[in-house]
């Protein structure tokens, strides 16, 4: 299992601020993760492909590229604004 | 060098942390930032929310913390963000650095905002007479990334 | 936008100067400078006297303060510096300045700084176990100039 | 007359903080009547011929070459180490 989640702007719009998917593959990258991610339905398809988005794995920030493994946390959010 | 990284509900004292900063008696320079929500000019503005990433957000600044140490040679660094609803004129961050030089503090203390800007996990919902509309990026806060890369 | 500037014997608290910049609303950022009698690692500092140029240096102080202004947009500058005998780990300077963005109240407050190390008329003189010398100019503080002009 | 200053170190090595100075002439450079000052003793054109020395009229900076005239005050001291 990959523990999702989702936070502020994104969170609100998908109104879902954790999601558990099931992982078939041992390792995969996070662009992977996210095309599943995508098939949700349409509006998790639309807010999922902004090209702004940013992703932490085990909460570091890392590129989509990334690999994630089976029992890793997963994030996905909008450009940060605090300060 | 010390690091003290902390992520809050509650107010900070900026009294408080210089009076810490300040015990670093080889330091001859303290440098203090503090961000206030600040009131707009269309009077608009009643309230933030910042929102954050639990576990990630304090990992994030000690992360920045350490990286300004690795560049400057800094006697402390002190880093406070709160989290919650904040109304106009509250503190919402402080960064407080004590170094030898004052070169050195200015400098940490700048790249360790324009770092947390960026890569702190933080996000702002105003609250105005308008609604409610989370704060968009500014072009402005990733620039200021370039000049220290 | 309003100055405030100060030559002064007494101790000067940081925490009243921070409430008054944080009084500007408008203002989102405020950076503090406080310069200190650095303890040396030879630990051969006992004090040091500040000796300056009576209605000089408060004319000097003003203008540089205006300087900045004419660079940035800012609400408030405040500027202390204390003259007579100082210990170690006192307090001899502090620079306050309150504006709506950080990238302008962190170069306004190195900018006067840089500009009061080398254009206001203070002397310092070291008092230590080996004797009474004045500082020496450093080199670095007048290179410090050279990014403002 | 001008009204002369000395601070900081200059004013302990000359033993001098203030100096009168007859004004002959209605308007002079600070140069001529640093030249002036250095006639006093050997000390004197010791101390006031160091590069490094910096000039105030009227308690503005301004370089060697400026104006000093009948009942200004003229400062001389050491470069500034204050902050």
């Amino acid at each position: 299992m990959i523990k999702i989640r989702f936070f502020a702007a994104l969170r609100e719009r998908l109104d879902c601020s954790q999601y558990l998917l099931q992982c078939d593959s041992n390792s995969q990258s996070v662009a992977t993760v996210l095309e599943q991610l995508k098939g949700h339905d349409s509006l998790w398809h639309q807010e999922l492909s902004r090209t702004d988005l940013l992703c932490a794995v085990n909460q570091q920030l890392v590129p989509l590229s990334a690999a994630v493994r089976d029992g890793d946390e997963l994030a996905f959010f909008p450009p940060i604004t605090g300060g | 060098m010390s690091v003290f990284v902390a992520v809050q509900c509650d107010d900070f004292c900026l009294a408080s942390e210089y009076d810490e900063l300040r015990r670093h008696s080889a330091c001859g320079a303290v440098v203090t930032f503090s961000g206030l929500v600040r009131e707009l000019s269309n009077n608009i503005l009643h309230s933030m929310t910042l929102e954050h990433y639990p576990g990630m957000t304090e990992q994030a600044l000690v992360a920045i913390a350490e990286q300004a140490q690795q560049r400057w040679q800094l006697g402390a660094v002190h880093i406070i963000h709160r989290v919650g609803t904040l109304k106009t004129n509250e503190q919402i961050v402080f960064v407080g650095i004590a170094s030898a030089h004052r070169a050195a503090a200015f400098a940490a203390c700048e790249f360790i905002m324009d770092y947390l800007k960026n890569r702190a996990p933080f996000w702002k919902k105003e609250h105005t007479a308008a609604g409610d509309y989370w704060v968009e990026a500014k072009a402005s806060d990733q620039q200021a990334l370039a000049r220290w890369e």
